[in-house]
């Protein structure tokens, strides 16, 4: 691909300096206007929630107040309160708080984990492949909610960060295949077989030599995974396995819907936080779409 | 005592397949191939795609395991383990491909330092100075060094290769196809330079093509392969003008001749090998279509011929 | 009637790359007679495939201006029904990728068929079979009846550039195009299909365009010879002509940058740079002349044009006339980047 | 009958249990949001014509299914009796106390010396496959569940307190040598000891056809197709089909032994809790077997029903860990070095909680203080005298100072009488969605009397790991220091089963002298006495409320809505005339 | 082929081995069991003993799996613990179910995406792509149990066109004709919800796959043999792209089943995710265990069914 641009256009003398990957990326988006509004919107949105919820106190937001209970919202309660009397606009803030947290350090995790395995597999191929696919093949059978389950049964402190090593234990194999496959095409170009002629070792051949061509692809990939793991803690929470109330989330909040009360008569405990998660993923969904058209260049635009 | 003896080198690709991804046969890419190249000289590689020119080129290199005989560089037999000093640094590689045999990630910088960082331990500074020292040497301009690779041009990134091929001083170059992918002009000035080069570092090729007009401009000594095995070896001369396996004379009556005139001729000519060949076929190929060993015709020659009697 | 089959009057083919045109074919003007092979060399980028899919319509975002007549037709600005009529069937196309160029997922003999579908709707589909087997001993496949029924993937390189050649001659075209055919072939299959397209040519009575950047097939294959640089022709002669006199400094150095026959010269000679991108290319002057600088500028003329300089040889630009290679010692310095 | 929460509710005039009419008063709340079970009646009020049969649609509200073990001495899940009382019933029925009378389907005759029962099954109760009930298939039943080999929960004090029902059960007789049947229709049942608990639930009242069960082995019977696919009973109703875990749906039964049913048929199915308004307002459901109570604020005014209320036999309770279990002596093992051991902060922790601002704030007065550990649904024992223990947090610390908890660091929380740091950690369990915020509650209310009181783990604890932590396995996790649970009580009130010296279920495992006494006294053969009872379990009550191993935090309400359409209806607890019930329309009316 | 296949199934053999095994762990780790349900005091503790003791639920785990595997090595799932009937028996029940909710999911998943994605493919930045693409954006974005229990509020109560919850009608005798009109009516709004989000993939997919299938050089050796526009789509564009959706046919089934456990819990509808969830809850593990084997196994296969529709329909790709 790269190769047939650069042969149709790359004229030395007259092209200065031609972009570089991130470069193009951050065009694409900026090109793209809904990108660029989901972008700013993002950064908003975790700028509002991170710089907020540090001067809020989780423990004074979950802190029951008897007679404030299932307020509509109103001056003391923005977003009124819930069947504990608690103020829901602060379990908003700091719930979106958990979820983006929840979601980035999955996807983070999932990401250096997957990366890594999928790099290493797809890179020495042969029998070390065939086995690691087995594993993974294994983890892909594997019944998430279950274990999931278990954990949440066994687990003492079931918290943002257990929470994201679980989720991260089942969803590290999406990445790795990805990767794996693109290892094995990228390890047979010339330029990682040109760096075992010289000598390269194949770790340092992995890491600065094939590595930095899958960056955009890993780019693209946790963005995208990023979208989807922000929704995920809230699936769990709905089927009763999430946080406890006591740390609120994007989920917690929105699982109170399954309450038909809360459904259909407090639309204010719920409806905040399926609008933010919404809003959450598909802006991200729409910087990572974006992200993909600016690494494949036959949808690029313009 | 040749500079680099090959000796009935045989690579063997496994086929796997059956209830266990056991092996159930084999590609044989490279299937007894013999011959010796001298310092300083240039030893051309002919055959159709998929002779295994590429394979027996990256044996030599390591990039692919032997399957079965020897690879002798002055006098030291490679693919042993346990060496003090590593051979390998005196054979280097350049790819077919000058687009993707550079990382498009990494700048010039990098690319060519790659070399020097794992074999010497140079400071940054002195790094730097031989990095510009080679770009110096294959032609470059020193401010190329912090540019990537999609900023050059298809003939300048065969340059980089080179320079990078070149920056532990090897003795031998594989050059597998160095100009199939550039534009006939590009071609030229990797020619020129690669021939350039070779007189002022004392470089010995191994230069791999299936275009046997670059290589009769090129080579000293030919060999030319099919399936896997030699049909023919021997100078220029001796392939040129007196190919004597039926193989060698359809790849060189199949050269495109520029001179318009002798069209006619040349259609004749390509006629009469094309009957020959038909006729003669197993004359010269076995039951399976290979070649039979070589037997030499004269000091320098040798063809692939049936043993007689 | 003219026995002209094709008259290009001032063609261009421009792109849209960001919000301007760029003309990546820039008023060639050309003509194409009957049982004639008219070859078109040049480096790559100069616009060679972009004439050839002009003249068959198959740009979809390009813009076009200029005429194209064929069998006294302007099918430059036609409806795509009209055109859907003479594709394949006056006029076909042979591709450069052979493996590309065929759908995977096709058994090879229906690829055929469909361009007998698409023009002889008459034919019950048992003829149609019979015609594809026929076709396919045409261009020497062995076993017809079996490939018919293979995927392209089945097939090595040269069988499936036969098949393409099947397909694109399946309704007797007048006109056959033929875009670099044998670029991705070896040299042995490579002078087998050159050959197969000469019998064609002379079976069918076709007018041929073939699209090459190797010398050597022009020199064998064509009648006339058109050389390309930078979207425009800078060199027409028929090929004698051209090989024995060459004049423009442009195709003068590119034959002298092959490697020759007689070992004379040890040094090839080096067209220093590469072919400006598209959005590069000098609009204004000789197209060439950033790349011989060391011909004077006032030799150059300010709107190039194509010279008659005897019957039937054109030249663009004066500068021929002043041309020579300078010393072989100073060569080799090629430029660096700036 | 019962005054818990009533004075604070502020309802407008409470009308007696039981009274059909001012059905318009029953489901407004007074102005401030608040309810009374007072305001409840648990008969369903007539409107209009009845119709000539017509069908009932009853609805099982849960978001699993039923098991299908659609048999009286195989069932074990509440779901399934729900659906096995529509066509079998006990043969014995009782009255509002839970006594058994003589008015069901056999009578009975107890010996002087109350361990000699004779029952009679009267003549025309029959089968649905038109056999009679015979004194052999309730023999029948008694011989299946003490079979080695039975399947299910059923036995247990209540069948080895029979006579030779251990030897039987052992396999070393081949007969119950208690159990004998007289002749076809007369039953006689020998008891090791009379206890009142006999006639409270003490005896099984339910027959196993024996004609059908005789050749299916026992342990396959919970399994057989006579239990899953063709139940049968003597009751109003027979089973029509089965679609496994969803619905049954049923026919009358003409041969009924009280007279022929009035409806058609009868189709249970299950509805899932959160959308269990929308089939009561859209009529998909007449009835269900219990309605959310957290969801009647938002829909009593549903207008095309009616909500039926009472005290549910149930209560919420915080107990202390007092000491251990032990496994060897099967027997509870009191721990003076307890960190919750001194009666005084247990105590002082009970005032520190506002039960009734709970009950109003959480359930809107559908939950209310409650006062002893008898609740008020058991109203001849109940002691609605006793006060419990008010809400009087300047108390709280009052008896905490004195104890000597006293804050001695300046973090703001209590240190014990040493000195040392005073952490107590609070199992709860989740579910329910005001299980978190109440116990933050409790929490938040103790600290402010100055007790540390933690969630243990920071969190709630699943219903499973809950009853394992404290203890259902008798190995108590020595980190929970109190918790709060919930029992539903029998019909027999002897605590014997959840305060007992020996009962697993003791959780808080506090056992003392008085306390075995008290418990022993109260099912003596005095106890026949009702009014000795009484007095016996109300001192029992006060001394539980003096001791405070647990204290009881909140009495419920059950709801029960039912279509307008339907009549002769009842939650009552004594109440069995399913036969009787009469829908006025062929469709049920929705919701406007 | 049928090596092929005999091979794959041979590796995945140990896998459900080990899954097996690992279940059976995590099972034993749950607190609880599936007689901790029953603390009432009206039944005697003892009795709940006697019955744990009967059910083999003090035996340590590995004699509790060994008793397992030997039944389902000879296809005795064993007895579930609340039910108190044979595992086969009750996942029986419920499989079928499931399995009709997957297929009608499937069926109008494909009828719903094949068209969009196509239209949105071939007239790709039109309005009618930006349109249909938004809806892809606001579909991944949007919970599937949000959005199951909007379309249960509106179609099955506001508006009352299917049934609320169960998977037929109560009393409708199986095998009538009624019987099957309520079995569809039943599963059509579950099905129609998990299709209405399931489908934003497939429409992604196959609009990308006609994009990049559109640029290839075959399509233009279609045009240059005269082929009309409507002919190159529907005989080279559509028909190569969907080739991988065909592909992804297999897949689908392991997406399925982590949707019916969500929309199942939410329509009331009893199937395998119900009985999961369900009886992970009431800790009645012979259950867990065989439906997670099921999961397995299903997944597994619909691997290899990917697999083989691949290499029937995609000539490139021999199996062997
Ligand atoms: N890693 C490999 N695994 C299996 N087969 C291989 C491998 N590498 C090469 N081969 C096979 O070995 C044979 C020789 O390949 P090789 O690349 O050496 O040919 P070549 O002469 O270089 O051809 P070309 O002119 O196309 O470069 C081919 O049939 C090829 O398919
Ligand atoms: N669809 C397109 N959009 C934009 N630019 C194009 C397009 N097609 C071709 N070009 C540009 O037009 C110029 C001429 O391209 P063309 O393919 O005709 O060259 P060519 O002579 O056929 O080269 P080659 O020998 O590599 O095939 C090149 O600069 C190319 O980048
Ligand atoms: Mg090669
Ligand atoms: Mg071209």
């Amino acid at each position: 691909m790269e190769s047939k641009v650069v042969k149709a256009d790359g004229t030395p003398q007259a092209v200065t300096k031609s972009p570089s990957g991130f470069r193009i990326i951050w065009r694409e988006i900026v090109r793209d206007k809904i990108a660029l509004v989901s972008l700013i919107i993002l950064v908003l949105i975790s700028a509002t929630v991170y710089g907020v919820s540090l001067f809020l106190e989780q423990d004074e937001i979950v802190k029951v107040d008897l007679f404030a209970i299932h307020e509509a919202p109103n001056d003391e309660f923005i977003l009124g309160t819930d069947y504990g009397g608690r103020d829901i606009f602060g379990q908003l803030i700091i719930g979106t708080r958990n979820s983006l947290s929840i979601g980035i350090l999955v996807t983070l995790m999932t990401g250096v984990i997957g990366v890594i395995y999928g790099l290493v597999s797809g890179y020495f191929g042969g029998t070390i492949d065939n086995i690691m696919m087995r594993i993974v093949d294994f983890f892909l059978i594997l019944p998430f909610l279950m274990v999931a389950i278990v954990f949440v049964a066994i687990v003492p402190k079931y918290g943002v960060m257990s929470f994201s090593l679980i989720m991260t234990a089942f969803l590290w194999m999406g990445i790795a295949r990805l990767i794996r496959s693109k290892a094995l095409q990228e390890k047979e170009l010339d330029y990682a077989q040109a760096s075992k002629t010289l000598g390269s070792s194949n770790f340092k051949i992995m890491m600065t030599q094939v590595l930095p061509n899958l960056s955009s692809l890993i780019i693209v990939t946790m963005t995208l995974n990023l979208a989807a793991n922000i929704g995920l803690e809230s699936g769990l929470s709905f089927l009763g396995f999430g946080f406890p109330e006591s740390t609120p989330s994007l989920g917690t909040l929105l699982s109170y819907a399954t309450n038909p009360q809360t459904l259909e008569f407090r639309w204010w405990i719920w409806v905040p936080a399926a609008v933010l998660i919404l809003v959450l993923m598909l802006a991200v969904n729409n910087v990572g779409q974006a992200l993909k058209r600016a690494t494949d260049a036959r949808q690029r635009r313009g | 005592m040749a500079f680099l003896k090959v000796e009935d080198l045989k690579v063997h690709f496994p086929i796997r397949g059956g209830l266990f991804n056991r092996k159930i046969g084999a590609i044989k890419a490279v299937d007894g191939v013999s011959f010796e190249i001298e310092q300083g000289k240039t030893y051309g590689l002919v055959g159709e795609s998929g002779s295994g020119k590429t394979t027996t080129g990256r044996a030599i290199v390591g990039l692919n395991d032997i399957t079965e005989g020897t690879i002798t560089y002055e006098g030291e037999e490679l693919n042993k383990k346990g060496k003090a000093i590593d051979p390998r640094r005196d054979i280097q590689m350049i790819f077919q491909d000058p687009y993707s045999s550079l990382n498009p990630k990494k700048r010039v910088l990098d690319i060519i330092a790659e070399p020097l960082r794992n074999y010497e331990k140079l400071s940054r500074k002195e790094e730097k100075d031989r990095v510009h020292e080679l770009l110096e040497q294959v032609g470059l301009s020193p401010e190329s060094i912090l540019k990537y690779p999609h900023e050059f041009s298809g003939g300048q990134r065969q340059r980089i290769g080179v320079a990078r091929a070149i920056a532990l001083k090897p003795k031998l170059i594989i050059a597998d196809e160095p100009v199939s992918a550039l534009d006939v002009s590009v071609q030229a000035q990797v020619l020129n330079f690669m021939q350039d080069i070779q007189k002022d570092l004392n470089l010995t090729y191994l230069f791999i093509s299936h275009d046997l007009g670059i290589v009769k401009h090129m080579c000293d000594e030919i060999g030319i392969m099919y399936k896997g095995r030699y049909v023919e070896s021997g100078t220029k001369q001796d392939i040129f003008n007196n190919p004597q396996h039926i193989y060698t004379k359809r790849l060189v009556a199949a050269i495109p001749d520029i001179d318009p005139k002798k069209r006619a001729e040349k259609k004749q000519f390509r006629q009469e090998v094309q009957t020959e060949y038909e006729q003669s076929y197993n004359d010269y190929f076995d039951n399976e279509g290979l070649a039979y060993g070589l037997q030499s015709v004269s000091d320098t020659h040798s063809v692939a011929l049936p043993e007689k009697g | 009637m003219s026995k002209e089959l094709l008259e290009i009057k001032n063609l261009k083919t421009s792109f849209r790359i960001k919000d301007d045109y760029y003309a990546a074919v820039d008023d060639v003007s050309l003509t194409l007679n009957k049982n004639e092979v008219l070859g078109i060399v040049g480096e790559s980028g100069s616009g060679k495939s972009a004439l050839a899919f002009s003249v068959m319509g198959l740009h979809n975002r390009a813009k076009i201006e200029g005429n194209i007549h064929f069998k006294g037709q302007d099918i430059a600005n036609i409806s795509p029904a009209k055109l859907n009529k003479l594709r394949g069937d006056d006029m076909a196309m042979i591709f450069q990728d052979p493996l590309t160029a065929l759908n995977p997922l096709m058994p090879v003999g229906d690829q055929i068929a469909e361009a007998i579908l698409l023009h002889k709707k008459d034919m019950s589909p048992k003829q149609r079979r019979e015609k594809v087997i026929d076709l396919l001993n045409k261009v020497g496949i062995p076993r017809p009846e079996h490939t018919y029924e293979q995927f392209p993937h089945e097939l090595s390189g040269g069988m499936r550039q036969r098949i393409i050649i099947a397909t694109a001659i399946a309704n007797q075209p007048e006109l056959l195009i033929a875009d670099e055919p044998t670029t991705a072939l070896d040299v042995t299959i490579q002078a087998q299909i050159l050959d197969l397209i000469r019998d064609l040519k002379e079976d069918m009575n076709a007018g041929i365009i073939l699209i090459t950047h190797d010398l050597g097939v022009v020199a064998e294959m064509a009648d006339r010879v058109a050389v390309m640089y930078a979207g425009q022709i800078v060199e027409i002669a028929d090929v004698e002509t051209l090989f024995e006199s060459p004049q423009h400094p442009y195709t003068r150095s590119l034959l002298n940058s092959m490697p020759s026959e007689d070992e004379s010269q040890d040094k090839l000679h080096v067209i220093q740079g590469i072919v400006p991108s598209l959005q590069n290319l000098p609009r204004k002057g000789c197209r060439f002349a950033a790349r011989i600088p060391w011909i004077d500028e006032s030799a150059h003329e300010e709107n190039p044009e194509l010279h008659e300089i005897s019957p039937g040889h054109f030249v663009r630009c004066t500068c021929y006339k002043n041309f020579y290679f300078p010393d072989e010692s100073k060569e080799e310095q090629v430029n660096g980047v700036s | 009958a019962c005054n818990g929460g009533s004075e604070e509710s502020g309802s407008s005039d409470s009308e007696g249990e039981g009274s059909s009419e001012g059905s318009d008063s029953e489901e407004e709340a007074s102005e401030d949001g608040l309810y009374s079970i007072d305001d409840f009646s648990t008969d369903k009020t007539n409107e209009g014509e009845a119709i000539e049969g017509g069908n009932l649609n009853f609805g099982l509200v849960t978001d699993t299914a039923f098991e299908g073990t659609l048999n009286w001495n195989f069932y074990s899940g509440t779901y399934d009796a729900e659906i096995i009382q529509w066509f079998d019933e006990s043969l014995l029925s009782s009255d509002e106390n839970f006594l058994y009378t003589n008015d069901g389907a056999a009578t009975f005759e107890p010996s002087e010396d109350g361990r000699e029962f004779t029952f009679t099954i009267r003549d025309n109760v029959n089968w649905h496959d038109g056999e009679p009930v015979t004194a052999e298939d309730w023999a029948f039943a008694y011989e299946v569940i003490g079979d080695p080999d039975y399947p299910g929960v059923r036995y247990g004090e209540d069948f080895t307190n029979i006579e030779g029902m251990e030897e039987y059960h052992n396999g070393e007789a081949d007969s119950i040598s208690g159990v004998e049947v007289v002749d076809e229709k007369t039953l006689k049942v020998t008891y090791k000891e009379a206890t009142p608990s006999l006639l409270t639930g003490g005896i099984w009242p339910y027959a196993l056809p024996k004609h059908i069960f005789e050749d299916v082995p026992v342990a396959d019977m919970i399994e057989s197709p006579e239990v899953r696919e063709n139940p049968i009973g003597f009751g109003p109703f027979k089973v029509d089909s089965i679609v496994p875990g969803e619905s049954v749906t049923m026919v009358k039964n003409e041969d009924y032994w009280k007279g022929e049913p009035k409806l058609d048929g009868v189709t249970v199915k299950v509805i899932n809790p959160s959308t269990v308004v929308q089939a009561l307002e859209t009529g998909e459901v007449d009835t269900v077997d219990s309605f959310p109570v957290d969801q009647y604020p938002d829909n009593a005014d549903m207008s095309n029903v009616e909500f039926l209320g009472q005290t549910d036999m149930a209560y919420t309770y915080i107990g202390f860990k007092l000491g251990t279990w032990d496994a060897d002596a099967k027997e509870v093992a009191p721990d003076d070095s307890k960190k919750m051991a001194d009666v005084n902060l247990r105590k002082a922790m009970w005032h520190a909680v506002d039960n009734n601002a709970v009950g109003e704030q959480f359930y809107n007065g559908l939950r209310w203080n409650a006062t002893t550990l008898i609740p008020p649904s058991h109203p001849e024992f109940h002691d609605s005298e006793n006060a419990g223990v008010e809400y009087d947090p300047e108390k709280a610390k009052q008896i905490l100072d004195d104890a000597g908890y006293v804050d001695t660091n300046d973090d703001g929380f209590r240190e014990t009488p040493d000195g040392e740091e005073l952490v107590i950690n609070f199992a709860s369990m989740s579910g329910g969605d005001t299980a978190e915020p109440l116990a933050n509650y409790y929490i938040q209310s103790w600290e402010q009397v100055g007790l540390n009181v933690q969630l243990l783990d920071g969190r709630l604890q699943e219903f499973n790991t809950f009853y394992d932590r404290v203890g259902q396995n008798g190995n108590d996790d020595p980190e929970v220091d109190i918790f709060q649970g919930a029992w539903s009580v029998g019909n027999d009130i002897n605590p014997a089963g959840l305060y007992g010296r020996d009962a697993l279920f003791n959780f808080s495992r506090y056992a003392s002298e008085k306390n075995d006494e008290l418990i022993a006294e109260g099912i003596s053969e005095d106890s026949f006495d009702v009014e000795h009872r009484r007095e016996v379990y109300n001192e029992w009550q006060q001394f539980m409320i003096d001791e405070v191993p647990v204290f009881p935090t909140l009495y419920r309400a059950e709801l029960v809505p039912v279509n307008n359409r339907v009549q002769n209806y009842s939650i009552a607890f004594d109440w069995s005339e399913l036969y009787n019930i009469a829908v006025t329309s062929e469709e049920a009316p929705a919701a406007e | 082929m049928w090596k092929f296949i005999v091979r794959r199934l041979f590796i995945t053999l140990p896998q459900i081995v080990l899954l097996s095994v690992l279940i059976f762990l995590m099972a034993q780790m749950m607190p609880g069991d599936a007689l901790s349900g029953l603390i009432d005091p009206n039944i005697d503790p003892a009795a709940i003993e006697e019955q744990r003791e009967k059910l083999g639920l003090n035996n340590p785990w590995y004699e509790q799996y060994s008793d397992w595997i030997s039944g389902a090595l000879k296809g005795d799932l064993g007895q579930s613990f609340v039910y108190k009937m044979p595992v086969s028996d009750l996942i029986g029940q419920r499989l079928v179910n499931t399995f009709w909710l997957s297929v009608a999911t499937l069926i109008i998943t494909y009828l719903i995406a094949i068209p969009l994605g196509i239209t949105s493919g071939r007239y790709n930045d039109t309005w009618a792509d930006q349109l249909i693409t938004s809806y892809t954006y606001v579909g991944f974005a949007t919970p599937l149990f949000i959005f199951a229990l909007v379309m249960l509020w509106v179609f099955g109560y506001m508006l009352g066109w299917f049934p609320t919850s169960g998977s037929v009608a109560p009393g409708t005798e199986p095998g009538t004709f009624d019987y099957i009109v309520s079995k569809i009516q039943h599963l059509l709004l579950p099905a129609i919800s998990m299709a209405l989000i399931t489908v934003v993939n497939t429409v992604q997919y196959l609009r990308s796959e006609i994009i990049d299938t559109k640029q290839k050089d075959f399509i233009i050796t279609a045009r240059a043999k005269g082929a009309s526009e409507s002919r190159v789509y529907n005989r080279h564009i559509f028909r190569n792209s969907l080739l991988p959706i065909a592909a992804f046919f297999g897949f689908e089934i392991t997406g399925l089943i982590g949707g019916t456990v969500f929309v199942e819990n939410i329509f009331g509808y009893p199937g395998m995710g119900q009985l999961f969830l369900q009886s992970i809850t009431q800790r009645d593990y012979s259950v867990v265990t065989s439906v997670v084997l099921l999961f397995g196994i299903a997944s597994i296969l619909g691997a290899l069914i990917s697999d083989i529709i691949l290499s029937l329909v995609d000539p490139r790709i021999r199996i062997k």
